[in-house]
């Protein structure tokens, strides 16, 4: 134990057994004033730290605050650590912790058959089960299928707590401490990383009453009898270096700052708040020493349309929402799109239709990226596969954009959004880099605004500023060389088309697909986006039990990778997960006429690693 | 911006593009065309240090016009892609140029927006109290009863101000204009330029084809001095021709039109004396005196100074950066709680 | 000759032989002030009313106007009017009249091979030459190309108004109804309707001149030496029955208006003016004493906000707009899927991306009609295939709307917008009638605003107002039956996929696929929407020279027709032409994976009849 | 609307629906809630004649809470959506729950086209100074340095003044009130109703999580003797506790706050006489003094006559059956020009 902990060894209480286990999921349910977030972050941050891999979900409610105690307010954090590579935060859990009877309702049926739970028993009475909507007392029938713990949590934290100067709402605000120091002992981990944090956080009394609350938890568990055994996740082997934890949205807000750097050019971030979006917002803010400007917009037209005049302007643009609002931004999108002017775009997907379930995941947006502007107005399409990868997309994003002077849109999501999982952190060096050039006045006498690279045809990116390179640009259909504004049906046929050319041209940048598995055979899996880590998982244990089946994953939408329909065709079957009623699935089947065969949920959840495991063993029981 | 002392003169036809001018005949925008051409060489900036932004309409086609950068983009949203320039590039001369219709129907969020950050642009917007461009519609400023396809029998919107409409958002600089009146309107372009803010503009123009005449009395040379009050800071409020002039003074808080005799200054005849740095109460006042009783006053109601929103923007980078350092990747990556998993 | 041209017939003049033929194709030309647009509707009325099949292509530029005589100002009308059936504006034409240089540039590579060009002689110097791009007189030329008259317009025109109290101006203002009195000689046409909608729209001096100069033309043509022919297309032989010649964008208004007849409910339009659509709104305002009220909203959002705030209290909600402003709409048509209400939204489709070519014409709004919005949003969209057509299928969209309780989106274009064709004026009983029904105050208890009809899945629509069905409705997840608020995932799927259903449910309104020709065999041309003239016209050549080939037209674009799949495999090959890069191509192979071949021109023109005989023949060659 | 006769009595609860309020514990917003509940039943409308419409933020949940018909739309649209209620059902009491970002971030635009067309609407924008939905960022009307996740340095942008606004909006009535001051707010809501045309009102409203304390001076009873001026009309400008009450007088065209004795009427020392039909320069005056030399006025600042949008395009309708005849398809569609072909 670090150096928070290190007082005498108290030998009066009998030693308890250690349990050693592979893999161990736990979950943080409470109120939405319980800290539950905190709680669910801070234990992961230790488990990681350890040398677990770890994987977290965290689920709450819509952004509005529900009446204590009630359905509609809890708030879950869940957190999957374990000796070996994991993917997903796990579909079921071994030990959930219930901070109220709502909590309890809302999740126990989450907790795998004889798996734990504790309850905060202070919390349970009368009034409070039946805000919940209970109508009976459930421990009873609990008892039976599962090992209920009952832990006076709001009165052991108050005790602990006595004689410091708080008030007592103050004081019950500590009481997820005390718990997060129980599951600290429980699962053999270190207190120092959260009080180093506590420290960070709060002064005087508040940091005091944390730290100590958070030790008594942890000398409840060794004292308690209630708890006779212990459990060691040992650490994993993974790929050595150094790690942090990371969410998807840190990670796209790091991507953006670090576009800054890579890519030598001054970032503009134009953006309005929305759910599960605004926190890039928030983080890039906190980052303007790396050259970026944040500009919080009226509304999404605005946030879109200053990206774009800052693309004119020679910085890179980049705009940041999710459904509602990315739509907002289409028309102004495919201004960008025929001015051909560099901007990327990112919709953090979330559940819908309309307001939907804002804080719920989805990849709903995939057609309306595509295809949701008037008429054709082809751009690339990129999606984050993990947390960790949105960084690498973003680059990617930038890279593609100021290349092929073109809008380029990232589909994250809700769940990649929230969800934190240990990222190695990439070396610096290693980072793509490139130089984005401007015409400078000497090319005055033969610049053309639409004059195209003859490879790439990309148009040349002549800034405001430069002496000599005077034009304008705009919406109206364009001849091509001179972007003079055209009625000619050659003139905008020919325009069309080259714009058309120019996106899939793209196809170039893109690497082979890598199959996990053999690159033919019986069943591929293939997926896009967040649902990277159920699939994986699932097909790892499917062929860990002999079933012939693989698995690739689509980081590029559009353009599709070149070798894509040939590793269609080497599979019998194609299997397509997705969280949308089968959009790219519809997208692939008209491209290569291929049956693939779409699977679907649309419950603002991710996919559960069983749901795809049962659904393989379904289609390969067919086939045998 | 001063002139760098190296760059050539420029005229107005540096600022001429080789581009057909594509309005009617007669229409006003050729004259506002003129007229800032004129003005830009005598700014001091270099000319590939403007920029035109504008939104659709006949209005917004200026830009195509202009031989310096410029930009077209869409419907109403011109001053959120200006936002984005002069953000990003505050050295640059930003000039928006929307029509009634883009910038008050479509585009009055932005625009309301952009004046009360008070980025430092120039937003002129051209109103002919008709949608041109869609052939004759009305616009958020036609008059009550005007006939027109949507319309057929009479508007029954009543109109915004954008004057006031400005002054409720926050404007720091005011002003307006005529189309036809060339002296009076480069003047106006040139305040609207020296002031350190948003100055927004609004140019009374004609549409020969859609709303012919709308702002007849004020673009008549004779019926002007009658229907027109030119505003000048720390001049009386006098309009009427010489020998049957008139002013107006406030007689218990109630603005009253007097006939000015040439004898005595007209501010010792309780003439109220145009001050255009008084509160914004004072302006709004004078954009709401009723007409046809008072007259419609032209030139700057308003000026006023309030940081601006790009240079601000600009401080908090500075800022970050004096106290933070210039950011370094490999730092931000590894800052936090952190582990090395050993090979 | 009708009443207007009773005087004695001068005998002086040797008398002119007359051609008997088919069809004729003639355009007019000239600057956007020279009128061509009233003279080319005016000539298409008078063929109309003497009975032959008659189809019209307007031309116009974008809504600017551009300087006088340049090619950016030149306006155009074709008409093409037989004595059998058509179905296209044709592709050439067999006259064109040149009112100046830049008509002629613009549109003398569409005239065919020895085909008339009637020029204004006096509007050709070498300064008009000059601002049309003429760098030589390109008279000689075409004289060996073609049969070129030359007629002194302007000057014969100021001749026949002499003495008449007009400016100079007002007097050549009206030298487009000389051109028109000719061109009525030259094909033997009464210039009675003309005369009669003259003085129904101007009076005095201006209405003389009119009536004056198009006698004049007239005589001119029985006079001239330069016209030794006239030609005589005689009378169709089409259904019998009361006709009229309407436009699209006309037959779409008369359609919301006849919507509130034949469903006996108000109608509520909201709209913000764009091009091609402002002309719905403008005919709609004409007709309040219909009950109909309109509002010109401040933009695109409001439009369709007060629409469907308008379907919810209780009135027939529609919006109408184009390409860009269509795209706007799109975050509240998706709450209009999300509350179930009854709306229908227009988009008359014009050229892209971003403000592109709005006068010209394209289908690229497929794919954002049908995905446009963000997640699952579906909703019906049903195409026009004709301008009639545009009536039947606005009184279809309300239908469905009311009926099924969704959002419904009707897609024309601007070739149908603009064109005319001669319509059979449906019979009033004729037309299909519904009664929609509200809850009633009687229903108060077991009212419940998202129960569902058993057979239908439409909600109720209770109407504020109506005592005891107080409800809230709004775009948030919600609980199938109570439509209340709910996080709950299972909820949330089983919403989706009622909505789904419902609209899948609309197939059994859908009738049997016509196909015209055998429903089986070597290749099917498949079309929708405004493609359909140029397909039926191609398809019945190709027929005729007796190839294999069959035409089937889809209005229903979703859900798409129960019999499409059978009907599609029911033929070796499919060809479906569209004005776009393939959208429904797209959507087809997907569902059916049935190799479609798509057929594509973006370049703002509809297509030629000979682009699509050519590939049906190229197709059939391969086959063979 | 008067009540129809048979009505029965309505009493604050039938206002209440079964679902539960989810603002947080403190939110100015139960308030609010409260209060219109307790107003409704005594305007005389039947309930089901009430419909509530909101866009989207912790506010615009308001309508669930109505046991009225309701309306919870999009971000920013509600008053459009509301324009459409309005204008086909004249006879329904339509109210418009919106926020300070709803209302004024993205949906500016929206409510200015309301304002300005005078429709027979009531308005309430929650004005917290924050967007409480999306946890706590700036909003239009947040101080100038207010520190927020997407301000990390204290927000650049100048507030917008809701008030000012409107009345550049050409607003025909504007009133202000405070969440906790039930009484206040219970008149203003009728007054509101009582209003033919749109009657804006701005609530100022506590958010104890993301802007707790932002109207802490006014929402004090206390210290609101002093920072609030409590607007009558036909009553002076007068604030402050008895014994050392002070008024506003208007000194050269200058307001200026004076001490006022009780010995004799305020007007008699000078102070100004609030007028609601005063001119809107009056009004708009009064949005501008200066804080804190000013305290700020709450009440109605403004009410005018002007005819309604519905009732005008009723009008429209009327005035073309009475003209014409109420519509015959059959005539319609054989209007003009058409010919018979003979079988
Ligand atoms: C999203 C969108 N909606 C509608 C239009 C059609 N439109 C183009 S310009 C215009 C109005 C222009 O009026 P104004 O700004 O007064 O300009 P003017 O032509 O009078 O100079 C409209 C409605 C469009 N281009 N885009
Ligand atoms: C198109 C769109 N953009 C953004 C959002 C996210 N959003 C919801 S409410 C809100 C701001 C709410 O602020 P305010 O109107 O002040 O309401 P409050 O929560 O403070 O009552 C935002 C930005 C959204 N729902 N839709
Ligand atoms: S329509 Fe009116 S505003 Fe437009 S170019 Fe013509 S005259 Fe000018
Ligand atoms: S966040 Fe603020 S405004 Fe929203 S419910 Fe909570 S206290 Fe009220
Ligand atoms: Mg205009
Ligand atoms: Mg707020």
């Amino acid at each position: 134990m670090g150096a928070v902990n290190d007082g005498p060894a108290d030998d009066s209480h009998p030693r308890k057994s250690v349990t050693e286990v592979d893999h161990v999921a736990i979950r943080f349910a409470g109120d939405s004033g319980d800290g539950m977030q905190i709680t669910g972050s801070k234990f992961t941050d230790t488990t990681a730290l350890f040398g677990n891999d770890v994987a977290t979900f965290p689920d709450f409610p819509a952004e509005i605050r529900a009446p204590a105690g009630t359905l509609a307010g809890v708030s879950g954090y869940q957190v999957h650590f374990a000796a070996e590579d994991i993917f997903t935060p796990a579909d079921e859990v071994d030990l959930l912790i219930a901070f109220n009877p709502a909590a309890l309702r809302a999740n126990v049926e989450d907790v795998r058959g004889h798996g734990m739970v504790i309850i905060n028993s202070d919390a349970f009475n009368k009034k409070s089960l039946q805000r919940a909507g209970y109508t009976d007392d459930p421990l009873p029938g609990l008892r039976e299928r599962f090992n209920v713990v009952e832990v006076p949590v709001t009165t052991l934290n108050r005790e602990a707590l006595q004689g410091l100067a708080l008030s007592s709402r103050e004081v019950d605000r500590c009481k997820n401490f005390f718990a997060l120091g129980l599951l600290l002992w429980l699962y053999h981990r270190d207190l120092e990383p959260t009080a180093r944090w506590l420290a960070s956080k709060f002064k005087a009394d508040v940091l005091e009453a944390n730290i100590r609350t958070l030790k008594a938890g942890h000398a409840f568990g060794e004292t308690t009898e209630l708890l006779p055994t212990s459990f060691l996740v040992p650490a994993a082997k993974i790929e050595p270096g150094p790690y942090r934890n990371i969410t998807g949205n840190a990670a796209l807000a790091w991507g953006i700052v670090a576009s800054a750097v890579q890519l030598d050019k001054p970032v503009f971030l134009g953006a309005y708040p929305i759910t599960p979006a605004s926190d890039v917002l928030h983080e890039v803010a906190r980052h303007r020493n790396f050259n970026v400007k944040t500009f919080q917009a009226e509304d999404e037209m605005a946030a879109a349309s200053s990206a774009i005049g800052a693309a004119f302007a020679g910085h890179l643009g980049v705009t940041v929402s999710s459904g509602p609002g990315f739509i907002l931004k289409q028309e102004a999108i495919g201004l960008a799109v025929m001015v051909e002017l560099p901007l990327v775009i990112v919709d953090v997907q979330r559940a819908g239709p309309a307001t939907g379930s804002p804080t719920k995941t989805e990849q709903g947006d995939l057609l309306a990226a595509l295809y949701g502007r008037h008429s054709q107005a082809h751009l690339p399409v990129l999606a984050p596969a993990t947390p960790g990868d949105c960084f690498h997309v973003m680059l990617e994003a930038f890279r593609i954009a100021v290349k092929y002077m073109t809008p380029v849109i990232v589909l994250s999501d809700s769940y990649l959004a929230n969800s934190a999982e240990p990222w190695r952190i990439p070396d610096v060096e290693s980072l793509p880099r490139a130089t984005v050039s401007h015409p400078s006045s000497d090319a005055a006498e033969s610049f053309r605004p639409y004059e195209r690279d003859a490879e790439l045809l990309a148009r040349p990116w002549a800034i405001p500023g430069t002496a000599g390179l005077e034009h304008r640009i705009g919406g109206l259909t364009k001849a091509p060389v001179s972007g003079n504004v055209v009625y000619d049906p050659d003139n905008h046929e020919q325009m069309v088309a080259l714009r058309y050319q120019k996106i899939e041209g793209i196809v170039r940048d893109i690497p082979p697909i890598e199959v996990n598995g053999p690159d033919r055979g019986e069943l591929l899996v293939l997926g896009w986006g967040s649902t990277h880590g159920a699939i994986t998982a699932a097909v790892k244990g499917a062929r860990e039990r002999g079933l012939d089946v693989s698995h690739a994953h689509l980081r590029h939408l559009n353009p599709l990778p070149a070798d894509l329909g040939d590793l269609l065709s080497r599979f019998r079957r194609v299997l397509l997960p997705e969280l949308n009623l089968g959009q790219l699935s519809m997208i692939l089947r008209a491209r290569y006429l291929i049956d693939i065969e779409s699977f679907t949920k649309v419950a603002g959840q991710p996919f559960k690693v069983v749901e795809i495991q049962t659904k393989i063993e379904q289609m390969l029981e067919e086939s045998s | 911006m001063a002139a760098s002392p190296e760059a050539p003169e420029l005229s107005r036809k540096d600022f001429v593009t080789n581009q057909d001018v594509r309005w009617c005949p007669g229409c006003g925008d050729y004259s506002v065309l003129a007229n800032v051409q004129r003005v830009m060489p005598e700014l001091g900036v270099p000319r590939e240090n403007f920029v035109f932004v504008s939104g659709i309409g006949c209005s917004s086609r200026f830009p195509y016009y202009m031989n310096t950068y410029g930009f077209h983009t869409i419907h109403g949203r011109a001053p959120a892609f200006a936002t984005g320039i002069k953000i990003t590039r505050p050295e640059l001369s930003v000039w928006i140029v929307t029509g009634d219709g883009d910038g008050l129907s479509i585009g009055g969020n932005h625009l309301m927006h952009a004046i009360r950050r008070n980025l430092d642009v120039q937003i002129l917007l051209f109103n002919n109290r008709v949608y041109g461009l869609t052939k004759g519609q009305y616009s958020p400023t036609s008059a009550l009863g005007m006939r027109t396809k949507t319309s057929p029998t009479g508007s029954i919107d009543h109109p915004i101000d954008p004057i006031t409409f400005a002054l409720g958002s926050g404007a720091t600089f005011v002003a307006r204009t005529i189309d036809v009146d060339a002296s009076h309107m480069q003047e106006m372009l040139k305040r609207a330029h020296q002031h350190k803010g948003t100055a927004f503009i609004e140019i009374l123009q004609n549409c020969p084809v859609f709303n012919d005449g709308t702002w007849e009395e004020l673009q008549d040379r004779k019926s002007r001095t009658e229907t027109a009050l030119v505003l000048e800071h720390g001049k009386p409020l006098v309009f009427g021709a010489p020998g049957a002039r008139k002013g107006i003074c406030v007689d218990h808080g109630v603005p009253k039109v007097i006939d000015v005799s040439d004898d005595q200054a007209p501010e010792a005849q309780g003439v109220v004396v145009h001050d255009e740095n008084a509160p914004p109460s004072y302006s709004f006042a004078l954009a709401s005196l009723a007409r046809p009783e008072f007259p419609l006053p032209v030139g700057v109601l308003r000026e006023t100074e309030k940081p601006c929103y790009e240079a601000m923007v600009e401080d908090e980078v500075q800022h970050a950066i004096e106290s933070r350092g210039p950011g370094d990747l490999r730092d931000l990556l590894n800052s936090g709680d952190t582990w090395e998993v050993e090979g």
